[in-house]
C-alpha cells in the first residue's frame, strides 16, 4: 500500500435517509490510470465529492500522500496535489481562457504575469491554443471540457480526478480529447477519472472500480470489470446476464 | 499654466461683465436671495411651506417698492433644494455663491443648517436661518450666520417656566410628566433638556419615551402612557407621529390632564386642528408664534390660505426671516456682503409680525425670540401666554 | 502574455493622467460650484468603486454599505471630540475601525454562505442595527448626533477652501483605482473574479472562497471608512440617519452599477454621470419639486434598459465591434 | 421594568399590527421569494395604493373597505403593466438590473406622488377610525381588527390560487424551473407579470386595511419595506404561511420589544431576529430547506 496516492477507507455519506455512499475503500496507485464508472445514481459523483473534499464523510477516512485529509476543505486539497474537475462545467464565463486557465496556475505562482503566460502552455497541451484569448462564455461544449481539464491541470496536480469529461461530446470530439488525458497521465500525473464512454474506459485506463447504489461491486481490469456478471446487472438490470449468456450460447449453437 | 490662469480668470471675469452689465456703475435692479430648502425627500412638506414664506415675503417687499436705499432694487429668488440633506443642501450654497446671491435664507432643519451656515461662512455670505432650531448653529461663532427665531433651550425653558406658571394658578393638580419625543436632534435635544430640568420645577418625570420616524403604531406608548397614567403628556415629534400618537390617544380614551407640546408638529398647526378637531382640542404648545395681534398676521394667514395652503410656523418663519434680511439690505444701501452683515449684527428691526420686539443679535442670535403658549380652542388655535399676546384664558387642566 | 501587461500599464498611466488632470483643477479654477462640484463626484466615485469592490470583482451584493461608512464617520469624529485625536491621525482609525465591522460581519455571513439576496439583506439589516444603536447609545450622542468644532487648519483636516478637500478626497480614489487596478492585475483579484463567477469551481483549484470574500469586504469596508471620515470632516456633523441611512448604501451600488460593475473606470463614469443628471436636472428643473427625481429615475430606468452592462460596457462593444471589423478587414486582405 | 398588565394588550395590538405587514409581505413573498426579484419599488407601489384609497374616499367618498375590490384590481393591472413593460426589458436575466429597475421605478413614483400630490401628509377619516372593541383588559381599533381578518382571508385566497389554479401551478413551475416551465409552453413572461400584479394587488388590499388608521404621503412606503423584506425572510422564501406567521411574529416581537426595551431601540428586535434566522436557518420557518 506504500505506492497508494489517494485511499478511502470505510467511506460513507448519507443524505437524509438516502446511502449515496456506503463503505467504500479503494486505493489508487500512484502513477496510474484508472477509473470510477457505474450507473447513473450510483454516487460516483458524491464519492468525487468526498475525496476532495466537497462533502464530508459521515464516517471512514480519506488519505492523500499519506496523510489524513478526511474533511478537508477542497482549496487545501488542492494545494497538497488533488483536482478535481466537475461533470457540470463551471467556467468562469466572465472572463477568458487564459484568465480561466491563469486562475488554476496561481495556485503555484503569485506573479499575475507568469501566470497568465503559463496559461498558454497548459492550453497548447489540452488542445485550447487557438481559443486562449476568447470570452470562456464563447466556446463550445466540447471547448468548454477542455478548458475545465486545462484549468485543473495547470494547478499542477498530483493526481488529477475528472468527472466525465467526454460526456456530451460527440464521437469525433471524444477521440479528439482521449490523447489528450493520456498525454496527461503520461506526463507522471495520476488521473482517476468517472466515466460513461466505455470506449474510452477499455482503452484507457488500466483499473476499473465499479460503483452501483453507493457500494462498491466490483474492480480490476476493464476487461475483467466487464466481464463480471455484477456489473452487467448493475447497469441493465437482475437477471439480465444470465439471459445474455443464455442467448449468447443459443446463437453459438 | 500662469498664461491659462490668467486667461481663465480674464474670461471668468469678462463672463460676469457680460452677466451683470450694471456692475460698475449704476445699482443693479435686482438683488438676488437665496432661498434655500429640502423641498425634496423626507422633509418636503415642511421644506416647501418655507419656500411659499419666503417667497410671499419677497412679493410683498417687492410690491412696497422694494429696496428703497437702493433706488426700489427688486428682490429676486434663487430657489435652492437641499433635498433634505446636508451635503445637498451645502452644495446649493456654493451654486447660489455664483449665482451672486447676497445673502441666503434657509434651510429649516437643523442639521442641513450647520452644513450651509459654514458653507455661506467661506464666502462671508449672510445667511438668516429661519428654524433650524439646534443652538449649535449659532454658537460656533460664524459672523455671517443669524437666526430670527428661538432655538429649543430658548423654547423648552420658556415651555417649562409656564407649565409651572399654568400649574400654580390651578392649584397644582398636575405632579407627573410623561414624556415623548422623536430620536433625531430636535426631540432628543429637547426632551433631555425636559427630563433634566423639570424634577427642578416639582414635576415627577415618569417615563421618557424615545421613538423611531417613521413610528408605524402608537397603541404601544398609549398602553404604557395607560398604566402610568400621568397627568401630563409632552410630545416632542413631527407632524405625523404626533397625529398617530393624539389620535391613538382619542381611540384609546386616554385624557391626561394636559397634552403639553414643546414644539410640537402638530398642535400649532392648522392643518391637524382642521383635520382631527376633537383629537386637538384643548392640546397646549410652546412653539414659534406670530403676533396675534398684529393685523398683517391675520392678513397673511388669509392669503397663505387662499393658495390653498396652511398657515403653518414654517410659512411665518421664513416669511419674517426674508423681512429681517431685507431690512438690513436696506439699511446697508448695499449689496455688498460684509455690508448686510454688519447691518444685520446692528438690526433693530421691529416692523415685524413675530412677537419678538426689536431685533437684538447678539452672536447671531436674535435675544427677543421668544416662543408663545398656544392652546386649541373651538377648532382655533389661540394664544394663551403671555398676557401680553393672550387671545383667550388658559384651560387647564383639562379635566379635573 | 505583453498585451495584457502593456494594458495593465495603459491602465496604470490613465489613473496617473486622471490623477494629475484632477488635482490641478483647484489651479485652474476657484469657483466654488465647479470645485464643489468635482468634490463630490470624487466622493461619490469613492463610494462607489468601494462598492465595486466587493460588489464588482467579488459578486457579493451588498445593500448595507452605509455601515461601514457610518463606522468610519462616528469613529472619525469620536476620536476627535472624545479622545482628543487629530484629525490626521484619527483617519487610520477610522479605516481600520469600518475595516473591522467589515470583517466581522462577512466572517458571519460568509461563514454561514450567504449569498446573493440573503447577503444584500443582511447587510441592510446590520446597517439598521447600527442605526439603531447609535441612536440608542451615549457615546454617539444618540439622535443629536455629533458635532466636530469648526476649526479651518490643514493641521486639523479642515481646509479653507473646497481645493483642499478635492485633493484629499482624490488621494483617497486614486487608492482605490490603485487597489482595483491591482484586482485587475493580480492574482488577489483573479481569485475574487474565479469566486464570483463561480465558487465551486474556485475551491476545486485552491482557492479559499472564505479567505478571499473576506479580504475583500475588508477592503471595501476600509475605503468606505475613509469616505466617512471624509464626510466628517467636510461636513463635521454626523447623525445615525446621515451615518446608517440608505442613501448611502443606494449611492453607491447604483453608481457602481450604472458605471459597469468589476471595471476600473465604471464607478469613476457612474458617479460622475449620475452627479451631472442629478444636477442638470435640479438646475433646469428645479422649481417644481419632484419633476427633476422622476426625470432622474426615468433615465436611470432607461439605462438599465439599453446599457445592461453599465456605461463601461459601451466602450467593451464599441471596442469588441472594432477589433472584429478589424479582423474581418484582415481576411479581407 | 413594566406593567404585566398591559402585556396582552401589546400582545393583541402586535397581532393586529402584523396583520398589516403580513399583507405587505404577502404580495412581496410572491415576487421576491417566487420570482426572486429583489422589489426596491414595493414601498413606493404601497405608496401609489395608498394614494389611490385616500382619493377613492375624498373624491368619490367610497369608504375604504369598499374600495378593496377596485384598488386591488387597479393594483393588479399596474404590477402586470408595470412587470411586463420595464422591469422584464431591463432585467436582462441579471439580478444588478433589477434591482436598479425597481429602484428607478420607485424614484419616479414618489417624485411623481410628491410632483402631484405635494409633500402633504395625508389621512382620512371614517366613522369607524377611532372606535375600538374590547378584547379582556384590551381596547383594540376596530380597523386593526378588520385588517387582521383581512389578511387571514387574502392569504387564503393566494393559499387557494396557489395551489388549486392553473395560474397558480404555472407559477410553481416557473419559480422551481425556469427553462423547464419553457419547454413545457408556459409563457413565461405573462407568468411573471401575473405574479407581480397578484403581489401589487395584495398592497392595494393592505392599502385600504391601512389608511383608516395611518396616513399617506410621497414618502410613506420607505418605512414598511424593510420589514416586509424580513418578514418574508422569515417565514421563508415563497411560503405564504409563512408570511402570514411572520407577519405577526415582527408585530408582536416589535410591540413586546418596545415595551421591554424602549420603542426606539425595540426596533433592534426585528432586525437581530432576522439576521439570526438568515445566518442559521436560511430556509426561514417554514420555507422547506434548499
Amino acid at each position: 500500500m506504500s505506492d497508494a496516492l489517494l485511499a478511502l477507507s470505510g467511506v460513507s455519506r448519507a443524505f437524509g435517509g438516502l446511502k449515496a455512499v456506503q463503505n467504500v475503500s479503494l486505493s489508487v496507485r500512484e502513477g496510474s490510470l484508472s477509473a470510477l464508472i457505474g450507473p447513473n445514481g450510483a454516487g460516483k459523483t458524491t464519492l468525487f465529492a468526498l475525496m476532495s473534499g466537497f462533502l464530508k464523510p459521515d464516517s471512514g477516512t480519506v488519505r492523500f500522500a499519506g496523510e489524513d485529509i478526511t474533511g478537508h476543505e477542497p482549496h487545501r486539497n488542492a494545494l497538497r496535489g488533488m483536482t478535481r474537475t466537475f461533470q457540470i462545467v463551471k467556467p468562469f464565463a466572465a472572463q477568458t481562457v487564459r484568465e480561466n486557465i491563469a486562475v488554476g496556475v496561481h495556485l503555484h505562482e503569485r506573479r499575475r504575469g507568469v501566470a497568465l503566460a503559463r496559461a498558454e502552455a497548459v492550453a497548447a497541451q489540452v488542445g485550447l491554443a487557438p481559443q486562449l484569448d476568447k470570452p470562456a462564455s464563447d466556446l463550445t461544449v466540447a471547448g468548454r471540457k477542455r478548458l475545465e481539464l486545462a484549468r485543473a491541470l495547470a494547478t499542477r496536480p498530483r493526481l488529477l480526478l475528472l468527472d466525465e469529461v467526454l460526456a456530451g461530446l460527440n464521437p469525433q470530439e471524444i477521440a479528439e480529447m482521449m490523447p489528450v488525458v493520456r498525454g496527461i497521465a503520461d506526463s507522471g500525473v495520476t488521473v482517476l477519472m468517472i466515466e460513461h464512454v466505455m470506449q474510452a474506459v477499455m482503452h484507457l485506463a488500466e483499473h476499473v472500480w465499479v460503483l452501483a447504489q453507493g457500494q462498491l461491486i466490483a474492480q480490476g481490469s476493464p476487461s475483467v470489470v466487464t466481464s463480471d456478471d455484477r456489473v452487467v446487472e448493475a447497469y441493465l438490470g437482475h437477471g439480465t446476464a444470465a439471459r445474455l449468456r443464455k442467448a449468447a450460447a443459443g446463437a453459438n449453437a | 499654466m500662469q498664461n491659462r490662469r490668467r486667461f481663465v480668470s480674464q474670461s471668468a471675469a469678462m463672463a460676469s461683465a457680460i452677466a451683470f452689465p450694471l456692475v460698475a456703475g449704476a445699482q443693479p435692479k435686482t438683488i438676488k436671495v437665496g432661498v434655500l430648502h429640502p423641498v425634496t425627500g423626507a422633509l418636503a412638506y415642511s421644506g416647501q411651506q418655507c419656500r411659499l414664506g419666503a417667497q410671499m415675503a419677497i412679493e410683498d417687499i417687492n410690491k412696497a417698492g422694494g429696496i428703497k436705499s437702493l433706488g426700489g432694487a427688486q428682490l429676486e429668488a434663487v430657489l435652492g433644494d437641499a433635498q433634505s440633506q446636508p451635503q445637498a443642501g451645502a452644495a446649493e450654497v456654493e451654486k447660489m455663491n455664483e449665482a451672486g446671491v447676497s445673502a441666503i435664507v434657509g434651510a429649516f432643519a437643523s442639521a442641513i443648517c450647520l452644513a450651509t451656515t459654514q458653507a455661506a461662512a467661506k464666502y462671508n455670505l449672510p445667511h438668516v436661518v429661519d428654524v433650524g432650531v439646534a443652538d449649535q448653529i449659532v454658537e460656533r461663532g460664524l459672523k455671517n450666520t443669524f437666526r430670527f427665531g428661538a432655538g429649543y433651550k430658548k423654547s423648552t425653558e420658556v415651555a417649562m417656566a409656564n407649565l409651572l406658571v399654568l400649574n400654580k394658578a390651578a392649584g397644582n393638580p398636575a405632579k407627573t410628566v410623561m414624556i415623548i419625543h422623536e430620536e433625531s436632534l430636535f426631540g432628543a435635544g429637547t426632551a433631555a433638556l425636559l427630563a433634566r430640568e423639570l424634577p427642578g420645577y416639582g414635576f415627577e418625570v415618569k417615563e421618557v419615551v424615545k421613538h423611531a420616524n417613521p413610528t408605524r403604531d402608537f397603541n404601544n406608548i398609549v398602553l404604557r402612557m395607560k398604566s402610568i397614567n400621568p397627568d401630563i403628556v409632552i410630545p416632542a415629534n413631527y407632524y405625523n407621529e404626533y397625529a398617530l400618537l393624539v389620535r391613538t390617544m382619542q381611540q384609546q380614551k386616554v385624557q391626561p390632564k394636559a397634552i403639553f407640546s414643546v414644539l410640537g408638529g402638530a398642535a400649532s398647526s392648522y392643518k391637524f386642528v382642521k383635520e382631527f378637531p376633537d383629537a386637538a382640542n384643548g392640546i397646549i404648545d410652546c412653539n414659534h408664534w406670530f403676533n396675534p395681534k398684529d393685523k398683517r398676521a391675520q392678513d397673511l394667514r388669509k392669503r397663505v390660505e387662499a393658495k390653498g395652503q396652511f398657515f403653518s410656523y414654517e410659512v411665518f418663519m421664513t416669511y419674517t426671516a426674508m423681512t429681517v434680511l431685507a431690512d438690513a439690505i436696506e439699511r446697508a444701501k448695499s449689496t455688498d456682503r460684509a455690508a448686510i452683515i454688519d447691518a444685520l449684527e446692528k438690526s433693530t428691526f421691529a416692523d415685524h409680525i413675530m412677537p419678538y420686539g426689536p431685533t437684538k443679535f447678539v452672536n447671531g442670535q436674535n435675544q427677543g425670540a421668544q416662543p408663545l403658549m398656544t392652546q386649541v380652542v373651538k377648532n382655533d388655535i389661540k394664544v394663551i401666554i403671555p398676557r401680553d399676546y393672550r387671545e383667550v384664558e388658559p384651560l387647564f387642566p383639562l379635566k379635573a | 502574455m505583453s498585451a495584457t501587461t502593456s494594458s495593465g500599464g495603459r491602465q496604470l498611466a490613465g489613473i496617473a493622467l486622471f490623477a494629475v488632470a484632477v488635482a490641478c483643477v483647484p489651479l485652474v479654477t476657484s469657483s466654488g460650484v465647479a470645485l464643489n462640484f468635482v468634490m463630490m463626484a470624487l466622493y461619490a466615485t469613492l463610494i462607489a468603486q468601494a462598492w465595486n469592490i466587493l460588489g464588482g470583482f467579488g459578486g457579493q451584493f451588498s445593500f448595507g454599505h452605509a455601515l461601514f461608512f457610518g463606522t468610519g464617520a462616528y469613529i472619525q469624529a469620536i476620536a476627535q471630540l472624545q479622545g482628543g485625536i487629530n484629525p490626521w491621525v484619527a483617519l487610520p482609525l477610522a479605516v481600520a475601525g469600518a475595516a473591522a465591522v467589515g470583517l466581522f460581519v462577512g466572517a458571519l455571513s460568509f461563514r454561514y454562505g450567504l449569498k446573493g439576496s440573503y447577503f444584500a439583506l443582511v447587510t441592510l439589516a446590520f446597517a439598521e442595527v447600527f442605526r439603531i444603536l447609535a441612536v440608542s447609545v451615549s457615546f454617539t450622542g444618540g439622535g443629536v448626533g455629533l458635532m466636530v468644532p469648526l476649526r479651518e487648519s490643514a493641521a486639523n483636516m479642515q481646509f479653507a477652501s473646497r481645493g483642499g478637500y478635492l485633493w484629499l478626497v482624490l488621494a483617497f480614489v486614486v487608492a482605490a483605482l490603485l487597489v482595483t487596478w491591482w484586482l485587475r492585475n493580480g492574482r488577489f483579484g483573479a481569485y475574487l473574479q474565479a469566486v464570483r463567477d463561480n465558487e465551486d469551481a474556485a475551491r476545486a483549484v485552491g482557492v479559499n472562497p472564505f479567505r478571499i470574500k473576506l479580504a475583500a469586504i475588508g477592503l471595501s469596508a476600509a475605503f468606505m471608512g475613509a469616505a466617512g471620515a471624509f464626510y466628517v470632516q467636510v461636513f463635521q456633523y454626523i447623525d445615525p440617519s446621515i451615518a446608517y441611512g440608505s442613501v448611502t448604501s443606494v449611492e453607491a451600488l447604483v453608481a457602481a452599477i450604472v458605471g459597469g460593475m468589476g471595471t476600473l473606470w465604471g464607478p469613476v463614469l457612474g458617479a460622475v454621470v449620475l452627479h451631472v443628471l442629478a444636477d442638470l436636472t435640479r438646475n433646469l428643473f428645479g422649481e417644481l419639486p419632484g419633476i427633476n427625481m422622476v426625470i432622474y429615475g426615468v433615465v436611470l430606468v432607461l439605462i438599465v434598459i439599453f446599457l445592461p452592462r453599465g456605461i463601461a460596457g459601451i466602450g467593451q462593444s464599441v471596442r469588441q465591434l472594432w477589433s472584429a471589423q478589424g479582423k474581418k478587414g484582415n481576411h479581407h486582405e | 421594568m413594566f406593567d404585566f398588565s398591559i402585556l396582552f394588550p401589546s400582545l393583541l395590538n402586535g397581532l393586529t399590527t402584523g396583520a398589516v405587514y403580513a399583507l405587505i409581505a404577502l404580495g412581496l413573498t410572491l415576487i421576491y421569494g417566487v420570482l426572486h426579484i429583489i422589489n426596491f419599488a414595493h414601498g413606493a407601489c404601497l405608496m401609489a395604493a395608498l394614494y389611490a384609497v385616500y382619493f377613492l374616499k375624498e373624491r368619490l367618498g367610497v369608504d375604504p373597505y369598499l374600495a378593496l375590490p377596485l384598488v386591488m384590481a387597479g393594483m393588479f393591472a399596474f404590477g402586470y403593466g408595470l412587470q411586463r413593460v420595464v422591469i422584464n426589458r431591463a432585467g436582462h436575466g441579471k439580478d444588478e438590473n433589477i434591482l436598479l429597475a425597481t429602484l428607478g421605478i420607485s424614484i419616479v413614483l414618489e417624485n411623481l406622488a410628491l410632483l402631484f400630490f405635494k409633500s402633504d401628509t395625508r389621512s382620512i377619516d371614517t366613522a369607524y377610525s377611532l372606535s375600538t372593541v374590547a378584547i379582556g383588559p384590551a381596547m383594540i381599533a376596530v380597523p386593526k381588527l378588520v385588517a387582521f381578518a383581512g389578511a387571514l382571508v387574502v392569504s387564503g385566497l393566494l393559499f387557494w390560487i396557489m395551489g388549486r389554479t392553473d395560474l397558480g401551478r404555472a407559477i410553481r413551475a416557473v419559480a422551481k424551473e425556469k427553462e423547464g416551465a419553457k419547454l413545457m409552453g408556459i409563457d413565461v413572461d405573462h407568468v411573471y407579470a401575473m405574479s407581480f400584479g397578484i403581489g401589487l394587488a395584495c398592497l392595494g388590499a393592505a392599502a385600504c386595511f391601512l389608511l383608516p388608521a395611518y396616513y399617506v404621503n410621497p414618502q410613506v412606503g420607505g418605512g414598511f419595506v424593510l420589514v416586509a423584506f424580513t418578514i418574508v425572510v422569515l417565514g421563508g422564501m415563497g411560503s405564504f404561511v409563512g408570511a402570514l406567521v411572520g407577519g405577526f411574529l415582527v408585530g408582536v416581537v416589535e410591540s413586546i420589544g418596545g415595551l421591554v426595551l424602549g420603542e426606539s431601540l425595540g426596533q433592534i428586535g426585528i432586525f437581530v431576529i432576522f439576521i439570526a434566522v438568515v445566518l442559521f436557518r436560511p430556509q426561514g420557518m417554514f420555507g422547506a430547506k434548499a
